[in-house]
């Protein structure tokens, strides 16, 4: 048996007088690719946005690769190998395409001076490998210029490219065509071939069933069920989701 | 790894809602961090002064009376320009707007006009020069910082040009300075009138429709443009305030002092908004209450208040200030971070 | 008209001590044919330099300044004097006078001995003593004349060992009002209270009574109201220094210069300086034109 | 044959450079259920706010029950009875979902105090009836505090409440949990036999098939099919949709 | 009424891009829209000085030195209060940290020290009290408006504390009084400085790594933490460039006058953030460039110079100067919005 290369356990987080998660426990293998079910407001993307880094734990504790670790900051966890497509997409309206890709990570001279040239090619050629968008025209369009699923389309870009060990998505086609949402969910097999785990939350069954090892289930802030695909079926599952 | 599929839960824990305490959650609503804020500061002062009636004299009746009679002025244009702010809007000009429409109402009056005309009159002229300044912001796009800057010189020079670099007296007879600087069951007219204003702006912000369609074109412009709301008219209508607002601090400082500088005013406009983000106001609209402006406004005076009764070095008193304002907005947003937790 | 001047004041338009002074310069540029502009530098040295220069630039005959620093506009006031246009300094001059600066001439008063003059005459009439402690609020303490005048009241307390206190009161009425009395509340001891400059002057009497004392008052400039106190008795005396003349002259020494030759000559204005309640009468009804 | 109660004829709306719908026309009858579809960045939801008034054509006209109209803002869009649901959902994070839902049309005495008990209470009513949507405690709580499906719930919510004959729902449920979408999509036929007209813009197919009567295809801003239930089925128009 | 599935259009038509006049593109442009509007006023201005020279010396060269004199001070502090408010923070504080600097400087050089010491002793306090400034607002989570309004307070408080109410002399020697003040080719040094600097940051928010992480953090401060930029690194260095930038301001308009006074600065705050908005920076941050920020400084002193040499009269200057400025940025608002079309 491998050891998790993430694990969380028995974490809290509270915003006010708020309990959004309470003593969730839960575990990614290497390679594999969780679905994390759940209804509206379960607390998901709070589970997501702890991971990356972006909340601190009320309590709780967190273990990539058995070692407990606390990201404080998101620069944490992106060391630990986490990358993350935020629900609310995480991108910057006034600036283009090609910066909002590569915000924080820019390709640089020694000096710092950006490689616009060469950054603007990789953003079109991601883009397209990612999420076969189309509409794109230019990777210097503003982002406040696109619409609903080409800013999607351009947040997957941007995480598919700095993947590293695990991958974050939350509701990452809820604004995607039928052939987007196609190949991005390809997309995260492909990297499962790499060895890349993914954590996929969406409220499409279909879509998580198609794609996902194992199924953690979440109500209220907390995990009412967590089960392999071998041991469901898509039926089982709509119960469990909508019955909880 | 695989696991049986495992009911970890069986009834999943509704009501995630911790019960908190009231103290709690008098911080967590608007405007609560900055009465517990103000209140503690009230507290200090007065514990203070009755140990030390005579080095502190801030309970002293002639002390009370001039805090009431400070008050009002900053804090009726704090009301105006706090309204202008939550629609999303600025206003830098209300300096200017102040000192002009104060030297209209005394000049007309000291013509002959009465004062019960000239000062509607003020309001009057102020509210149209907010609804100019509405006006130019909305038809040509601009940011209102700029237009309401072009304000603050051009109606600065607009007094010079109606009556030059004269101060002018105001001497309105008995029944307008009651009205206006009288006092009334001990408290000082000017400061009923705040408290009045106060009461119809939290009814007019929090209470009618005006109000939520205010919050709504400041906190997103588009959002409420999309719901069907005349946010041009909101604007508008907030900038007349402002105006108005202006105007009527102007009448309020001129019974004071019986008479109007040209050059009155300057820096008003920073202070007033300074009350308006010390009481909470966001500088990008939307966020606000008019508790939190009353007390911004009362606490900004408090401080200089208590500072002039101390006897702080007096060439250096805007340090002091400076120090506790920056100070007392630091305290607010730490226990308002507690609130929240 | 075949003169051209141009007068630039230090601080900005709405200072009223400055009306006599544009009245002078107007009345002076109607008689003598002066085609004249004045212009305003905000209490900005950098601004004041930008005028004087794009004064020099525009081409006129003459320009009339307030030299409210000792360093701040020599190379400009020089460059221009080398243009060969007349510069008349009025108002304020340069410390070291003519040897600090190339103006022709200056017109005007020394605003720190006119300090001096109600401090000592204060002392005097109200019998101030060592160890007496003395209220001298500011509207704007590092305002050349505040600097000035506040320091030629302080040089006549020190000699007598009295102490002076300040207090930053800022140019507006109401507020310059409030934070007067809020001092005078708290500091019970004071003996006398001093304006310096129109402001404090004008709100200091109704600030005493606000803070229900009884305290003798001066100050300086001239409105109505201050005019009013004097009269009442509710102020000592106030400080005058026949602002139409430092107008007058420099415009007229400029035309006189460029028509007929005439050198510039300096001009002291302060000459009974000081107005109390026996001469203020006679002074009122001119207030606003000619004084 | 019954007049259409919304019809476009050849509408064109430029973005500078860009035009986003070229010589686009269809039509909407009373009690009808439009799927509108495509690609992203087809243009469907600049539709959408072309009838909703938020955007001018550039060129095309507009009919109302045959009547040309021009909307010039939301309001005249209101009037003529249309209703919607956006697709960045229109929410004022900073007020309640109370006041967000009564955003413009706020019950009022009067002297126009609004009646805020009364509000709060329909507010958290037809929560629950148009969405059945758990997790909302409280109609005080501020929507920028809520998840991404609770948000568009109460957009759909507020969409409901004000309904009156056509409703325009920009991707409603792609935020929504399996039980919370067909809620709303049982809203959608329980209108229809109110006769109340819907035009549905989604991603999603089967749910498109579930409740529309006709469907619009749009590529690259243009209409490329407009074809009736009865004369398709969800293969063709996944065919339709994916290969346009 | 149904209708058999029907083919609309064969091929659906890709490229949806218009082709665009190469004005219409430079519009689009970032700050092209103020190019344009700047570059239409010099014409303006120059046709005039060419038909009248005598009338309107606005190409003599003693003018066009002046005008390179006069907008290095103002420039390079917007240019400091530019990169901040692309941040999405503000600084009140230049004007008083602009005298503060210069007045130690000043007074060092007074007291012995060398002028090449004492210059970057100047640049490096602003620098601290910038960050000062941003330690305050990050660890307080207060808004810089209210922290920076204290500042304008406090440092010229402490301009008073450190030298009191006096000017102070500034005399460096011929070598640093040429370094600043000097001219090389033709060109003032202040100018050269204004535009060695307008390049460098260019550079830096257009070109590299750093500006693109300030744009991200003033654009959507949330994203730019999610995606694991330090966006308090960044406010910080913005508040130190910030600082910086007005003390290198209060250098050059020391060298230039060859004195301080400790009242100086006043109102260059707003005047700093107006050149800003004029050249499209946003308030709310994220929006904005150099350019613009050049170009808006430059407008200004335009503006007020071309009224000097018109002789307007001094007394309403600010009025007409208020009404160019509102002017100019409704027409560049205007340019604007027919580019985009
Ligand atoms: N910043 C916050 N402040 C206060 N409450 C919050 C905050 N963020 C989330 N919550 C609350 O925490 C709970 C869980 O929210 P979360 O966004 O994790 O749900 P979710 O499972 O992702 O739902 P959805 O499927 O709708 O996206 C919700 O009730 C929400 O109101
Ligand atoms: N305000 C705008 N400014 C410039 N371009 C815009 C604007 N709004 C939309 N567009 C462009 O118009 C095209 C159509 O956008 P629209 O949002 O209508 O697509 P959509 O069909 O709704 O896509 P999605 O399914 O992704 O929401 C896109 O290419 C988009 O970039
Ligand atoms: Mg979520
Ligand atoms: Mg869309």
């Amino acid at each position: 048996m491998h050891m998790p290369i993430l694990e969380l356990h028995n974490i809290t987080k509270r915003f006010g007088a708020l309990t959004a998660l309470r003593d969730l426990s839960f575990h990614v293998n290497e390679g594999e690719v969780i679905g994390l079910l759940g209804d509206n407001g379960a607390g998901k993307s709070t589970a997501v946005n702890l991971i990356s880094g972006i909340h601190k734990p009320s309590g709780g504790h967190l273990f990539v690769d058995g070692k407990q670790t606390l990201f404080s900051c998101r620069t944490d966890s992106a060391e630990a190998g986490i990358e993350t497509i935020y629900q609310n997409t995480a991108l910057v309206d006034s600036l283009s395409i090609t910066r909002n890709i590569f915000m924080g990570r820019e390709l640089c001279t020694h000096a710092g001076m950006l490689k616009l040239a060469e950054m603007r090619e990789i953003a079109m050629q991601v883009l397209k490998s990612a999420v076969h968008i189309s509409g794109i025209d230019s990777p210097d369009m503003l982002v406040g210029e696109l619409s609903g699923g080409q800013k999607q389309a351009v947040a997957i870009a941007r995480a598919v490219f700095f993947k590293r060990r695990i991958l974050m998505l939350d509701e990452p086609t809820s604004a995607l065509s039928v052939r987007e949402t196609e190949a991005l969910l390809n997309q995260v097999l492909k990297l499962k071939a790499e060895n890349v785990s993914s954590v996929l939350v969406t409220h499409n069954l279909y879509h998580a069933y198609q794609v996902c090892d194992r199924f953690v289930i979440m109500s209220h802030g907390t995990k009412v069920f967590d089960v392999a695909k071998a041991d469901t079926s898509i039926s089982q599952l709509t119960e469990y989701v909508v019955l909880t | 790894m695989t696991a049986a599929p495992m009911l970890v839960q069986a009834t999943a824990p509704h009501g995630r809602l911790r019960r908190q305490s009231p103290l709690m959650r008098l911080i967590g609503a608007p405007a609560g961090a900055i009465l517990v804020a103000f209140i503690l500061i009230q507290v200090l002062c007065i514990a203070y002064a009755l140990i030390a009636p005579d080095e502190f004299r801030y309970l002293s009746s002639q002390n009370l009376t001039i805090l009431m009679k400070a008050v009002p002025v900053l804090g009726c244009m704090a009301l105006g320009v706090g309204v202008l702010m939550i629609a999303g809007e600025f206003d830098l000009s209300v300096g200017s707007v102040y000192a002009l429409t104060a030297i209209v109402m005394a000049v007309q009056v000291g013509s002959g006009m009465s004062p019960f005309l000239a000062a509607p009159l003020a309001v009057l002229i102020g509210v149209a020069i907010g609804l100019l300044h509405g006006f130019i912001t909305l038809r040509a796009a601009l940011p209102s910082f700029i237009v309401t800057l072009g304000g603050l010189l051009f109606w600065r020079g607009a007094v010079l040009l109606y009556n030059g670099a004269v101060q002018v007296r105001f001497d309105p007879g008995p029944a307008f300075q009651g009205l206006f600087g009288g006092t009334f069951l001990g408290i000082n007219a000017a400061f009923w009138w705040f408290l009045a204003l106060s009461l119809a702006f939290y009814l007019l912000l929090h209470r009618h429709r005006f109000g939520n369609h205010v919050f709504a074109t400041g906190g997103n412009r588009a959002a409420a443009t999309a719901i069907g709301i005349d946010v041009n008219r909101v604007k508008m209508t907030a900038f007349a305030i402002a105006g108005g607002m202006a105007a009527f601090a102007g009448i309020l400082a001129t019974v004071r002092v019986g008479s109007v500088q040209p050059g009155q005013g300057t820096g008003l406009e920073l202070q007033a908004i300074a009350a308006c983000v010390i009481g909470g106001l966001s500088l990008t609209g939307g966020r606000g209450s008019v508790l939190g402006i009353f007390l911004g406004g009362m606490l900004i005076h408090t401080i200089t208040n208590v500072l002039l009764l101390m006897r702080a070095p007096g060439f250096y008193l805007d340090m002091f200030i400076a120090v506790l304002i920056v100070g007392a907005a630091a305290f607010n947003s730490m226990i308002e971070r507690k609130g929240r937790g | 008209a075949d003169v051209k001047a141009t007068m630039i004041i230090y601080l900005n338009p709405s200072v009223q001590f400055f009306n006599p002074v544009v009245k002078g310069a107007q009345d002076a540029a109607a008689q003598f044919g002066v085609d004249l502009d004045v212009q305003y530098a905000n209490n900005d040295p950098v601004r004041q330099n930008d005028l004087i220069e794009a004064a020099t630039v525009a081409g006129v005959d003459g320009i009339a300044v307030a030299i409210s620093s000792s360093d701040a506009f020599d190379k400009s006031i020089c460059d221009a004097v080398k243009a060969g246009i007349v510069v008349i300094g009025f108002n304020n001059d340069d410390l070291e006078g003519s040897k600090g600066n190339c103006r022709q001439a200056y017109v005007g008063m020394n605003e720190f001995a006119s300090g001096y003059e109600l401090g000592n005459r204060m002392i005097e009439k109200f019998g101030l003593k060592r160890g007496d402690v003395v209220f001298n609020p500011r509207e704007i303490p590092e305002a050349s004349f505040a600097v000035a005048r506040g320091g030629g009241i302080e040089k006549a307390m020190k000699e007598k060992g009295i102490k002076v206190e300040t207090v930053r009161a800022g140019l507006d009425l109401a507020e310059a009002r409030n934070i007067m009395a809020q001092f005078l509340i708290a500091n019970k001891d004071v003996k006398a209270v001093f304006g310096t400059g129109s402001v404090t002057s004008t709100v200091g009497a109704g600030a005493i009574e606000d803070a229900g004392v009884k305290v003798p008052f001066g100050g300086f400039d001239l409105a109505v109201e201050i005019a009013n106190a004097v009269e009442s008795g509710a102020m000592f005396a106030t400080m005058d220094q026949q602002p139409y003349l430092q107008g007058y002259y420099p415009i007229a020494q400029i035309a006189m210069a460029k028509k007929y030759g005439l050198t510039p000559t300096d001009v002291d204005t302060g000459q009974g300086a000081f107005l109390d309640k026996d001469r203020i009468a006679r002074v009122k009804p001119m207030i606003g034109s000619y004084r």
